[in-house]
């Protein structure tokens, strides 16, 4: 069975390749079919391989299709890699894309792009699985760029609304300027060991570089780079809010599950250049760190649904790589799998939600819809307790662990836990918050358009009560990730094979109790602020004079900004750039050459005033020309 | 003067005859194709009797004249160029009422001082030949066309050649008499000497170099290099067709020849002097000539102008012949020059062939307006006249270009870096003024301007078209058999 | 009489030959521009004497002999030209002469 | 005796085009056609019956003939076909067929002229790539001139004049430079070893010394420099495709800049070792400049022909950066980025034709919204730019990351600095997708202000999709680009023992 592991990238892009080729106008139905089956396919696929690779104890399985290219000493081939960190993202990628496939025939059932959209998405998963199953940094690279073009064109989907244009390209130059960094290192680790086979780099790195050596300082901080741009952490993380552009489906597939962790696998791949570079496996933890904080302050802020939960999407993966920072390698994986499984049960109840309210997205124009959308409700509830980790559900088995591993760094140790659990307490206050304001409350759905902020240009007529559009399709992924995220905890992820077993955490229970009861304070606070409750006048009071008094309502404006980056970026490269193209519209060069030619043009009219057409002019010329020439036989 | 040397001098014999018989023949009755099919046969027969001449060695006939290969070679060529400019003439001057047959008359006694100039080694047959050639073509630029509007055009150009021809001619003598007074012979031989030290008891290398430079001068003006070259665009847009075209094709022969074979004998070249004045005179040709044709519309004065370029291109072939007879390693530089003359022959005549077929005495198409849109309206014409001005650019496929590549490979042999700078840019700027007149034949013309439409008599002038084409085109691609022909012609220098 | 040294000889001539340039140059009838080229012409016939006479073999008369026939030849000409500039402008101002130019 | 047969069959081809159209106005292009599937067939006998066993160790010559042409200065015909050349000819078939069928609906005036010179060129065009004495070379360098001025200036859009000039005027006065270069060489040969001779291998043995062989050889690169284009001699290009019928702009950007490259990699490295070694940094870094200036014009203009242009030199500096790391992954991502790019621009300039075919203008800004009215045009439009911005699994990628590869070997700055030009990439392309292809639907002579649906039975207005002769030639270039993303190695195979020839015979001078 091991042999066809081939096969799995191959179902999405036959897929793809169906729907492109006959130019989508196949009737919905048979595309549909196309575009669930064959991630259905590849995701039965993998469990049969999972099974028997699991079964079978191997180390690792190496399956090489044909050699890709051979010159000199670079000889990548097409080959996949098979071991323990594969099958989990295996099963992460083609399980929840087949779920999210099957949701978004729903999802997307009037949308005339329907062929389309299916065809980017096989695309998206069969690159993604290109990129887990690469034996070798160059395929890596090709799976890596092919899941940014998926999310370009999937982003910029609805292309007639100009505004989606333009988060799908910031998307993509963004990621493109981590992947170049990426493409960097990539240069230098061949150029320093001659090969580019992931597994001959694990073990030429340390016998090569001494540890803290500056090549693999280099190396790994390069590596960095790409990782951080694709998973959208501090320095490029401008482009994932305003991918919430695209349909909600992709947000759930592309930027909550599968996507943005390949960052964290990259780096879960290459973890000995990490282990080799200390100082840079500290930035990593410290990049995890502000981007959680910064990102959890700015959920706190805003008032689009999908964008509360992209922020917390970016503040979540901020803890994949605190615990990457701190060498907690199986406890970043495991969150990253229960990441997914909340995470993508929340956008896609997000979609439900959406759907129904007529393309709402302000969560401030909801309320009160806890019994009209009792999916969406409990999908909600389920998905927020996950993921502020209260106790016995996923996100709190995962986060704990990274937590006490953090906790256990020699140096900062006491920081990392601080700031994480500060991010802990966040987390639980703004997805409360979003629980509390959309499904408690008075119902807000009929008042006025304060601004009407919906990305696409379909009917948005006003209606009549609202009713829940939750057909099979929609429903069953929902409880199936439900019931994930709740059990998803006592999933043991075997990735002991790839990483060395770590010995179990043990801290006091003082510390115990403290990381049980945050997020349950951060709840009761929530809860206290935005269900209307009366016991919680008080505190409303206060949060409503912090927001009108001047420094708080600049602080909230700061935070809703997602602290000024973008502003910043725009300043700092885009704008220039722009006036530097347009300060030298034609081309520098090309006047240079007017200039002989002009400059040859007044040669002539020089001298062709010598041509006076008189007589006399040109007897002197003739002596003129005979006293210059006897000059210069005599004296030069 | 044994038989065998007078048999030497046979093509000269029978062009002074064929000059007398048409001259008898317009004293008995005056007919045009008569007296042009005399002179054509004439020319004709002379070029047959090369073959004759060609089988003895090479020999001094009387110290004036000096009969060996590259006297002959010369001489086919110039006699070619003769006869066809007498078939293109013959079209051009049928709607000329009277005294159309003098033409003839004046082509052949100016070919016939070119043949002297061509053969001479010694200053007074040089002088001689130069002397009839300058009157005849005094009488050439002169005739008298029907032109209301521009009737006095030719006797304008023909005063200003007279006068300024006569003055450099006073330069080259007064150069030819101080030498005389120093070395005592009037033949070119061992003037370097002269320059190189000077004699014993007499006057320094100055005098010497003074005298030479005096003659240069004289040649130089007849080969209209630039700080003498003010006479050509007048001369050349004033003359009638086929007297321009001799002056461009003939004239400049004839004389380049004569400058060749003086500086070969007369080691002129050792002195750095003459070489400095040389270059000069090249790179301010080059860069002049085609700056001075970039944005000229009458195509009489460009091509003018694009001949002082040509010759600044030969004098650059021109400074590195080797004095030495031949060399020690065989300088390129004679064979260059020869191979560019012929080039330049064959274009020149082909370009002003084009004009000559399409005007005629009466109105003649010499700007560039004419010519618009000919691709679409005369496909043959066109293509001929692109060949030519794609040859005068140094394109390859053509003659021209393997003319270019010589002088290119003689210049890198004397390591000339300036002049072969200055002849990159020349070309640069060349290609400017011929591409502007292939463009203009290819837009397309709106309103009708009709060509004249070629009658039986322009048979003659269309096949010599066609020889001329192929004569630019196959020593273009297969230039094997004429290099090889050049090398033993310049042997003999 | 005791022979001239020959550099005198060259000497007269040279000064013959600026003379007839400067008249070439100053005129502006054309009749005298031809009688200067005369002057010119004769200049270097006188030249060549002088040469023959100091090596003292007959090149240089049979030369200025040449020089006449030839100068005589082209004031022939000239002359013929002018009748017809005359015939045409009815002046003999060279001014005249300057159509063509650029 | 296949070469001459190949370069017979083009000027036999083209003279007939001509002849034909007095026949039948439709003549001239079947006949065009006919003769360019019969190179075809040549070009592909050549590979498969040379190919399999070509590998032979040492036989790096295919085809190898020699004629004396003129003896006086030791010139002969020798014509040769080594991998390299055969990829190159390979090429220029592939896109002489495209470019017919790119001027198939286009040229109505005199077409046989319009064929006649388009035959001829690409006649040129096969001799350089196969010319081994540089005299020959030459000749073709300039025989190939002629016609593209003639396509360029008769069937050229509104200032076809000043862009014929320019690109003339250029490429002719740099082949005098180079001209003067060859001689010198030959003139040292005469030197040293008593007779002229233009012949390559002669040429390899002759010594120059420092500063003069510097010299020399920087004639040679500044001829092949601005026929690639490199970045200060690059001015031509943009004003020759901005005004080229699409046609020509296909020969001009897919063919016509390969031989600048192929003559870097033939003539001026190999024949000037040491002079090429002091020379590779100044040269990356005119490519790594080439690459970001252009790539930041690119972005700046309006007309989609320039804006293609633009990204042609952009392209072509990688070219030039892999050739002077001079390591076996810098001539092969040379080699890729030259193949990929010949597809990848011509398909560009034909979907920037047959926009200007249907809406009469070049200028983006006037046409907006189209993936609505043309879902086949705006798809392929989307692939090839996706294909120009290196997107892996294409063939650009694996040339630039090949080329980049072999520079970071050679000069880590030079190649981080033009990894950024990556970037840039990204960012031209999306951005002519941006404003072409998406947003509201906007034509020069329909616009619909409010962005609505557009009419679709508007009748005046609505523009043809793909026809079938153009989706076959998209869909050609698309597979042969895949086939280059996915399996390159026929292609690396095909030129490794050329360029391990070159490097062997260099001894690795250079870093």
């Amino acid at each position: 069975m091991l042999e066809w592991i081939g096969l799995l990238p191959a179902f999405p892009l036959a897929g793809f390749l169906a729907l492109v080729l006959t130019r989508g106008n196949l009737p919905r139905r048979i595309a549909g079919v196309i575009g669930v089956g064959s991630i259905g396919l590849s995701f039965l696929l993998a469990i049969l391989i999972s099974i028997e690779f699991l079964g079978s104890g191997l180390e690792s399985h190496t399956q090489l299709l044909w050699t890709w290219m051979s010159v000199g000493s670079f000889t990548p081939g097409f080959s996949f890699y098979l071991d323990g960190l594969t099958v989990v993202m295996l099963l992460i990628i083609s399980g929840i894309g087949f779920l999210i496939h099957l949701y978004s025939t729903g999802f997307m059932a009037d949308d005339p792009g329907f062929a389309r959209f299916f065809s980017y998405m096989n695309l998206f998963v069969a690159s993604m699985l290109v990129l887990v199953l690469a034996d070798n940094l160059v395929l890596l690279y090709l799976g890596w760029e092919g899941v940014g073009l998926c999310s370009y064109l999937l982003i910029g989907f609805w292309y007639d609304n100009p505004a989606n244009g333009y988060a799908a390209r910031k998307a993509f130059v963004v990621t493109r300027v981590g992947d170049t960094s990426m493409a960097i290192g990539l240069f230098l680790l061949f150029q320093q060991l001659g090969t580019l086979n992931i597994q001959e780099i694990m073990t030429l790195a340390p016998q090569q570089w001494s540890e803290g050596s500056g090549v693999v300082v280099a190396a790994s901080a390069l590596l960095l780079g790409g990782a951080v741009g694709k998973s959208a952490q501090l320095p490029l993380q401008t482009w994932l809010p305003d991918a919430m552009a695209g349909p909600t489906p992709i947000s759930a597939l592309i930027h909550a599950a599968t996507m943005v962790t390949a960052g964290v696998y990259l780096i879960a791949r290459t973890h000995v250049l990490f282990e080799l570079a200390p100082s840079v496996q500290l930035l990593v933890a410290f990049v995890g760190l502000a981007t959680l904080l910064m990102a959890g302050f700015t959920a706190l802020t805003q008032r689009d649904i999908k964008r509360i939960l992209a922020y917390s999407t970016v503040s979540q993966i901020g803890y994949m790589f605190l615990a990457l920072g701190v060498g907690a390698w199986s406890a970043a994986i495991f969150h990253l799998m229960t990441h997914a499984f909340f995470k993508a049960l929340l956008f896609l109840a997000s979609g439900t939600v959406i759907l129904s309210l007529h393309h709402e997205h302000d969560i401030f124009r909801m309320g009160g819809m806890r019994k009209k959308l009792p999916v969406a409700f409990w999908s909600f509830v389920i998905g927020s307790a996950a993921l502020t980790a209260l106790p016995f559900t996923s996100g709190f088995y995962s986060k704990d662990a990274i937590l006490l591993a953090a906790l256990e760094q020699p140096q900062y140790g006491t920081l990392l836990w601080l700031g994480g659990v500060l991010g802990a307490f966040l987390t639980a206050i703004y997805s409360f918050r979003l629980v509390f304001v959309a499904f408690f409350g008075e119902d807000h759905t009929q008042d006025a358009p304060a601004h009407h902020s919906h990305d696409h240009a379909h009917d948005d007529h006003h209606h009549g009560p609202v009713r829940e559009i939750t057909g099979f399709v929609m429903a069953a992924p929902l409880v199936i990730l439900a019931v994930l995220s709740l059990v998803g905890g006592f999933i043991h992820v075997p990735v002991d094979s790839v990483f060395g077993v770590h010995e179990e955490h043990h801290a006091s229970t003082l510390v115990h109790g403290f990381m049980i009861a945050v997020p349950i304070v951060g709840v009761l606070i929530s809860y206290l602020l935005y269900s209307g409750a009366p016991q919680g006048r008080g505190l409303q009071q206060w949060l409503k004079s912090v927001r009108e008094s001047a420094g708080g309502g600049a602080l909230m404006r700061f935070f809703f900004s997602g602290w000024g980056m973008d502003k910043l970026y725009d300043f700092l490269f885009v704008r220039p750039f722009i006036a530097l193209a347009q300060l030298n519209r034609r081309d520098l060069v090309d006047q240079f050459y007017g200039l002989l030619v002009e400059l040859a043009r007044i040669g002539n009219r020089a001298i062709v005033l010598t041509q006076t057409g008189y007589l006399r002019w040109y007897a002197i010329s003739l002596i003129g020309g005979l006293v210059l020439v006897i000059g210069i036989g005599v004296w030069a | 003067m044994t038989g065998e040397q007078l048999l030497l001098l046979l093509p000269l014999i029978i062009v002074t005859a064929t000059a007398v018989i048409t001259m008898l023949g317009v004293a008995i009755k005056r007919n045009h194709a008569v007296s042009c099919l005399l002179t054509a046969t004439g020319l004709f027969l002379a070029l047959l009797s090369l073959i004759i001449v060609a089988q003895y060695p090479a020999q001094e006939v009387t110290p004036l004249l000096l009969v060996d290969s590259f006297n002959e070679f010369f001489t086919a060529l110039i006699l070619l160029a003769a006869l066809a400019i007498t078939l293109f003439s013959y079209p051009y001057l049928c709607n000329l009422e009277d005294h159309q047959d003098e033409f003839y008359l004046l082509i052949a006694i100016a070919t016939l001082g070119a043949l002297v100039m061509v053969g001479s080694t010694h200053f007074i047959t040089a002088f001689l030949g130069m002397e009839t050639l300058s009157v005849c073509l005094y009488g050439m630029v002169a005739y008298p066309l029907h032109r209301e509007s521009t009737a006095q055009y030719p006797m304008e150009a023909s005063i200003k050649y007279l006068v300024l021809s006569a003055v450099s001619s006073g330069f080259v003598l007064f150069g030819v008499a101080l030498l005389y007074a120093q070395t005592g012979t009037l033949h070119f031989s061992d003037i370097s000497v002269g320059i190189t030290q000077g004699i014993a008891n007499g006057p320094g290398a100055e005098y010497f170099i003074v005298a030479s430079l005096l003659v240069i001068t004289g040649f130089a003006f007849k080969l209209s290099l630039v700080p003498f070259h003010l006479w050509t665009p007048d001369v050349y847009e004033g003359a009638p067709l086929p007297a321009t075209a001799f002056l461009a094709t003939i004239g400049k022969i004839a004389m380049a020849a004569l400058l060749m074979r003086f500086m070969s004998i007369s080691g002129v070249l050792d002195s750095a002097a003459i070489t400095h004045v040389l270059a000069v005179m090249a790179v301010l040709s080059i860069i002049g000539g085609n700056l001075l044709a970039l944005l000229q519309s009458n195509l009489k004065r460009l091509l003018s102008y694009s001949s002082i370029a040509h010759m600044g291109y030969l004098v650059i072939a021109l400074i590195t012949i080797d004095s030495a007879m031949g060399g020690a390693n065989e300088s390129l530089g004679s064979e260059a020059v020869s191979f560019y003359l012929t080039a330049y022959v064959i274009m020149s005549l082909g370009a002003f062939g084009v004009m000559m077929v399409v005007s005629d005495s009466g109105h003649e198409r010499d700007h560039i307006g004419h010519y618009q849109g000919l691709f679409w309206r005369d496909p043959w014409l066109a293509l001929v006249f692109t060949a030519m001005l794609l040859s005068l650019a140094g394109i390859p496929l053509t003659i021209g270009f393997i003319g270019k590549f010589y002088v290119f490979a003689a210049g890198v042999q004397g390591a000339e870096w300036g002049l072969l700078a200055a002849m990159v840019i020349g070309s640069g700027i060349g290609l400017f003024y011929y591409l502007r007149i292939v463009y203009r034949m290819i837009t397309p013309l709106d309103h009708d301007d009709p060509l004249p439409v070629a009658g039986i008599r322009d048979v003659i002038p269309h096949g010599i078209l066609l020889l001329l084409l192929a004569a630019l085109i196959i020593p273009g691609v297969v230039p094997g058999a004429l290099m090889t022909l050049l090398q033993s012609v310049v042997q003999a220098l | 009489m005791p022979s001239i040294p020959y550099e005198h000889g060259l000497i007269l001539a040279a000064i013959l030959f600026v003379c007839g340039l400067i008249g070439v140059l100053t005129r502006r009838n054309i009749v005298f521009i031809l009688m200067s080229l005369e002057i010119m012409l004769n200049a270097c016939g006188l030249a060549f004497v002088v040469g023959s006479a100091r090596w003292g073999h007959a090149d240089g008369q049979i030369m200025f002999l040449m020089i006449l026939t030839l100068a005589a030849a082209e004031v022939a000409v000239g002359l013929g030209l002018i009748i017809q500039m005359y015939r045409r402008f009815h002046t003999v101002d060279i001014s005249v002469l300057s159509e063509m130019k650029g | 005796m296949i070469v001459v047969w190949l370069i017979l069959i083009l000027f036999v081809g083209g003279a007939l085009a001509w002849a034909s159209e007095a026949l039948d106005s439709r003549l001239p292009r079947l006949t065009a056609l006919i003769a360019m599937v019969f190179s075809l067939i040549f070009v592909v006998m050549l590979c498969l019956d040379n190919f399999p066993d070509q590998l032979s160790p040492g036989g790096q010559w295919l085809v190898l003939e020699k004629w004396s042409w003129i003896a006086r200065f030791g010139i002969f015909l020798q014509v040769g076909v080594d991998g390299l050349s055969l990829l190159m000819l390979v090429l220029t078939v592939f896109l002489g067929l495209m470019a017919i069928g790119a001027a198939w609906h286009e040229i109505t005036e005199r077409p046989g002229f319009f064929y006649f010179n388009l035959l001829w060129t690409l006649a040129g065009v096969v001799g350089v790539f196969t010319a081994l004495d540089l005299f020959l070379f030459f000749f073709f360098w300039e025989v190939m001139l002629i016609p593209m001025y003639l396509i360029i200036a008769i069937w050229g859009h509104e200032n076809r004049a000043y862009a014929a000039m320019k690109f003339f005027v250029f490429t002719q006065v740099s082949g005098l430079i180079l001209l003067i270069a060859i001689m010198c060489l030959a003139y040292f040969h005469f030197v040293q070893f008593g007779r002229f001779s233009f012949d390559y291998f002669e040429l390899q043995n002759v010594v120059l010394e420092g500063r003069f062989q510097m010299l020399v050889m920087l004639g040679f690169f500044i001829g092949f420099a601005t026929k690639l284009p490199a970045f200060p001699l690059h001015s031509w290009l943009p004003d020759a495709h901005s005004q080229a019928p699409t046609a020509g702009s296909v020969l001009l950007a897919g063919v016509l800049l390969k031989t600048g490259a192929y003559g870097l990699i033939r003539f001026a490295v190999p024949l000037f070792p040491e002079a090429a070694a002091d020379f590779a940094p100044v040269a990356m870094t005119i490519a790594v400049i080439g690459i970001l200036y252009c790539a930041k014009l690119a972005f700046a203009q309006t007309d989609i022909k320039r804006l293609i242009a633009y990204t042609s030199v952009s392209h072509m500096g990688f070219v030039l950066l892999g050739v002077y790391a001079w390591n076996i992954y810098g001539l092969q991502g040379a080699l890729m980025t030259m193949l990929a790019h010949g597809l990848t621009s011509s398909a560009l300039f034909m979907l920037a034709g047959g926009l200007q075919h249907r809406f009469h203008t070049r200028d983006m800004g006037k046409m907006s919204g189209l993936w609505a009215q043309l879902p086949m045009m705006s798809a392929m439009a989307l692939f090839f730019s996706i294909a120009a911005l290196g997107m892996p699994g294409l063939g650009n990628f694996i040339g630039e990351f090949l080329s980049l590869l072999g520079a970071f070997q050679a000069n880590h700055a030079a190649a981080i600095v033009a990894a950024l030009g990556l970037i840039f990439a990204s960012v031209y392309s999306l951005w002519v997708i941006q404003r072409v292809f998406h947003g509201p639907y906007h034509t020069p002579n329909h616009s619909t202000d409010c962005g609505s649906e557009p009419a679709r039975d508007d009748p005046h207005n609505h523009p043809t999709d793909l026809s079938r002769a153009e989706l076959l030639c998209y869909s050609a270039m698309a597979l042969g680009l895949v086939w280059m993303g996915m399996y390159p190695q026929t292609f690396l195979a095909m030129a490794e023992p050329t360029m391990s020839y070159l490097l062997a015979s260099l001894g690795e001078v250079l870093p």
